[in-house]
């Protein structure tokens, strides 16, 4: 596992809804070695102020050099990142932990909640690559209102797996939360479930996986400094009252060695 | 400029801390790089002057429950509660890899009295591949109702004096901040044996999460590190090397050429970086690639030239 | 929204501090506000809580030589070395203006002495338009080999007893921060009279100009201040707002409505804005307004609600 | 006096030379209320590193709302600076402290040393404008190198007054110092001097006018964290051996209250 800090110039900046932004990047180092479920840290500004890299899941990496991340604007590091021009550069380090497992010859379901669906997209890709059997495999993606959801679509069309949409407020797709698809179109107990997206949805979505049996990897977050380990800020707790670092014994958990709070 | 392994551009950056020599005054400090390892395929590990690795106990430690951390203005806090493997582990599992750098390890222990700090230096006793010890006096004397040990003259004087029996690589004590008299504690230390004094420690701070009506850190307090306090450890550093004639590293908020040699200027005979590495892996080699040049450039003999080379 | 003068959107704002009574809880710090006739063009001056002017001396005092400020990591170092025209010359030039103002005047003081203290507070006693008077107690006890009279619990309590001797208004002494156990200092001046107590002062810091190799201050130290040190004053308030049971008043780092709630949170019944007025002079007034929208959006009865409501 | 706090927003960015530029911004409060020699401040971020606002001369102020200023990058406030765009806003205060003392029936000669002729094209527009006999003054722009004058000299010139040029190595105008041409070049003794520059310059020049006897303002500078007499930051010492304040007895000050270190 191989990391490097790299400066990323950035090619694209796409405005998907008025909180949310996709920017492309070219870093060849992180782009060719990441995986699916990994993550980077961006350090929003030269300056101190603010100090800290900000971790974003690796949305789209290609074997062209190509990184992207999509995400929202909560504060200061992402405001800085939202007012990013083509060209400008960045600072990166990645790509960092661990990703998801890719199960070959089980069915996958891939779900994602609000900002959680942006490292499905990598995902998909690698499941549609890896010669699977796409169609078997599932999407679920879900968010608050359209804006959340309708943007990345596209995106997630071209790989050919069974898509299925939902909004809390039912203004795209059914309406409900992404946990609700599972309940009502229920899945294989062979199918192995990858899940990104807020806290509760993922704590939903591992009772779920308790009772039908199925596996589930989650992708979870944690404040973070280093994102590399060596501050060891990131602590969650595990299944064995043993804390573990998000940024190095994950981000991506089998949902059963962390703790729940339902 | 691509330096190559070890090269410093044919400038002498040897210090000597006591009997400790280095290659170069870049020290990483002690819980802001890991067991090293974590930084292996970042930065040249054997281009430091020496590597110090987190904080060690008696016995594992949990640390705190998070959230552990919080960015402030140009630092951050933290709480990590010292989480670590303990002094057999340490010595069984990273040890061995920190053996193989070919570079100076020091370990930073911690204990809870003043006997536990004396026995953990008697763990290490023997173990090769330890260059010397840090002792953090920062941790709370349980015995004593939580005051940390370095708030005091007569309790850091003794944590020093119990390490020193125990060790048999020279002692370096790392001192709290969070004191009205510095050099006071300074001065103590060295008479109770310190080879060498390094500061500072973080200064104790506290965030608000205003929405939740809480404390940003599950801990409450926590502390603070980072450029935000490069000023008050500059100045303490300076305050130290006034008042001892052991060698001073300086310690808080280093993360250019130009902060290492503030601290050198100052009177420190080398440096730390800490929160820095979690920025810019890269920045303790390019502070090494950046004294060099510097000796280079102002035609020095030695980067020793400058400690203490303030025109006051 | 564009406020009316002394307009809180109709939120109570009010607090007390013992019996000093402000109209809401945006005080400015001393040192940073000059007399407030500097600001006179850039804000609604009636609308603070209260305005703390330059500290006072006995005799005029020239300061420091220059340079006095060096800029650090989101903060600020300053050796001004307390330069003020004397109380005689503040009476008779500053205090006419002030009066006029139709806010709460604090006047900040400082002394080389004890005795220097209460003098000043005796000539001051029977001022019109003065509310409060702050005491400085950073200053370098010029009989004690200048160790600063805030450092230690008997000269603190001292210096509080010989001004609420001699003064006849509210005395709400400022606490430095360079010391190790903040609470037992916070005790003392509260066992000694004080009707309550600000903090923090600046802590010591010292910046090098590395291509000159001297320090970038002529005075060497300066006192840092600014964003840098929120966490550090932050965690006192919240040590001393526990310790005592007169009202505490907060101070560092503040240049955000959120920054002051966080001040409240911990236990401050008021706050003071310093170095921020420089750089955003409309700072203060802008807190007052955010303070009245966020008692207003969270339907609380007052902004009193929420002093000391942190829950741990 | 009115000082005012505004947002600016810059409608031209011009880069002179490697190392200078000029920032043109609407401004229309500080600009209406500028007299020639006074200064704002600029706070170069909202961030809070660097925190402090810079002191800049005003270069040129216009009634129609226009203000400029010309700046050499050399450090991080003024690289921000140079990184402004079209559009975006700066935090301005101003126009703060005491401007040059027009003397109405006396010749003038405005010498400005490097940067220091930033605040003479105000100067030269204002002496211009008051109805002086413009042919009777002269101005001196002195610099280093030709990239420090010669992107100024068509501003200067179309006020009618008579100019000359000089620099350090040669590579335009005459070759020497600013204050070098007022010995070659000696003035009528009724002649008021404006002058602005480095300290040496300025030093030189207190020293020629007191052997000439030539009344002589100079601009000066300080160290400064609030630019408005609130922090007692920026002193130098008067000839009285007390204290002056740069942003408020200043920058300008008649050169014989000053202390001058040769
Ligand atoms: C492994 C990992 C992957 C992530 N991937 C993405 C992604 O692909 N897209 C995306 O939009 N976001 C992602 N995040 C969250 C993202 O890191 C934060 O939104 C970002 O750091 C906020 O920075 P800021 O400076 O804008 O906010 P700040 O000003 O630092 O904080 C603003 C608010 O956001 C909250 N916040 C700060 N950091 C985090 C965090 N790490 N997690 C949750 N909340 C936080 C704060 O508590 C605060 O309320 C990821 C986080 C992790 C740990
Ligand atoms: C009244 C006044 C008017 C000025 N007008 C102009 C102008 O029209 N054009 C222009 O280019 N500059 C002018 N200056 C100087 C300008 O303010 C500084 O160059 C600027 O503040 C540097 O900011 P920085 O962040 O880039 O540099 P910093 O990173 O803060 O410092 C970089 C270097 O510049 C030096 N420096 C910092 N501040 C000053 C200062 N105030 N004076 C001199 N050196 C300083 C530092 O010592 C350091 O060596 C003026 C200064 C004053 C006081
Ligand atoms: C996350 C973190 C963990 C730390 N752990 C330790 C530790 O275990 N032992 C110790 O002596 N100091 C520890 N420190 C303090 C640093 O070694 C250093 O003294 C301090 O951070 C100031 O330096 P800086 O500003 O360069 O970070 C820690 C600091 C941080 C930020
Ligand atoms: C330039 C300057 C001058 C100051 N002068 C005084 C003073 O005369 N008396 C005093 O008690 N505090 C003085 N202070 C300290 C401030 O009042 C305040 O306690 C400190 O700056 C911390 O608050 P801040 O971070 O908001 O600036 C001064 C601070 C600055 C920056
Ligand atoms: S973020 Fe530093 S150890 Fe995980
Ligand atoms: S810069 Fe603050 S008083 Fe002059």
């Amino acid at each position: 596992m191989t990391q490097y800090q790299e400066k990323a110039s950035i090619t694209r900046v796409e405005r998907l809804s008025t909180q949310t932004l996709r920017l492309t990047m070219r870093s060849p180092l992180i782009a060719g070695a990441a995986r699916p479920g990994q993550f980077i840290m961006i350090r929003p500004s030269e300056r101190h102020d603010p100090l800290l890299g900000r971790p974003f899941s690796i949305h789209q990496a290609t074997g062209s050099g190509t990184l992207q991340i999509y995400f929202n604007v909560v504060g200061r590091g992402t405001a800085i990142l939202a007012s990013a021009r083509v060209d400008d550069e960045l600072d990166l380090l990645g790509p960092l932990g661990r990703g998801y497992q890719l199960v070959k010859d089980a069915p996958a379901c891939l779900i994602g909640g609000g900002l959680g669906i942006a490292p499905l997209l990598f995902l998909a890709k690698e499941r549609s690559r890896g010669g699977h059997h796409a169609a078997d495999d599932r999407i679920i993606l879900g968010g608050r209102s359209r804006a959340d959801v309708e943007p990345l679509v596209e995106d997630y069309a071209q790989f050919g797996l069974s898509l299925h949409c939902i909004t809390e407020d039912g203004t795209f797709g059914e309406k409900g939360l992404a946990t609700d698809l599972l309940i009502t179109h229920p899945l294989s107990t062979d199918t192995v479930i990858y899940g990104c997206g807020p806290q509760p949805m993922l704590a939903a979505l591992h009772g779920i996986c308790v009772k039908s049996g199925n596996p589930c990897q989650v992708s979870v977050e944690s404040v973070m400094a280093c994102g590399m380990g060596a501050c060891l800020g990131c602590t969650v707790m595990g299944h064995d009252d043993n804390y573990v670092h998000v940024c190095v014994d994950g981000p991506v958990f089998d949902a059963r060695d962390l703790q729940w709070q339902l | 400029m691509a330096a190559l392994a070890g090269d410093t551009g044919g400038a002498d950056l040897r210090v000597d801390i006591g009997s400790l020599m280095l290659a170069n005054p870049v020290l990483t400090a002690s819980g802001t790089f890991g067991y090293a390892r974590e930084f292996e395929n970042l930065i040249n590990l054997h281009r430091l002057g020496g590597i110090i690795v987190k904080g060690i106990s008696l016995h594992p430690r949990q640390g705190n429950p998070p959230p552990r951390i919080a960015e402030t203005a140009c630092g951050m806090l933290n709480a990590i509660g010292l989480q670590n493997v303990g002094v057999e582990r340490f010595v069984s599992e990273k040890i061995p890899y920190l053996r193989g750098l070919n570079v100076p390890v020091i370990v930073n222990i911690l204990g809870d009295s003043v006997e536990q700090y004396g026995q953990i230096a008697a763990n290490l006793a023997g173990v090769e591949g330890i260059s010397a010890l840090e002792v953090n006096i920062s941790c709370p004397n349980v015995a004593h109702g939580g005051v940390s040990f370095g708030a005091d003259t007569k309790m850091a004087a003794a944590v020093t004096r119990a390490v020193k029996a125990a060790a048999d690589v020279p002692v370096m004590v790392k001192l709290s901040p969070n004191v009205t008299d510095i050099a006071a504690i300074a001065v103590a230390v060295q008479e109770a044996g310190a080879d060498s004094i390094s500061l500072i420690n973080t200064l104790i701070g506290m965030a608000i999460d205003v929405d939740r009506k809480k404390p940003v850190l599950a801990n409450m307090f926590g502390g603070l590190s980072g450029p935000a306090i490069k000023p008050v450890a500059l100045r303490m550093v300076y305050q130290v090397a006034r008042a001892v004639t052991i060698p001073v590293i300086g310690i808080g908020g280093i993360s250019t050429t130009e902060d290492a040699l503030e601290f050198m200027l100052a009177g420190a005979a080398a440096v730390q970086v800490g929160t820095a590495n979690f920025v810019n892996p890269r920045g303790a080699e390019q502070i090494v690639d950046g004294l060099g040049e510097y000796v280079t450039r102002e035609k020095l003999t030695s980067i020793r030239d400058i400690i203490g080379a303030l025109e006051c």
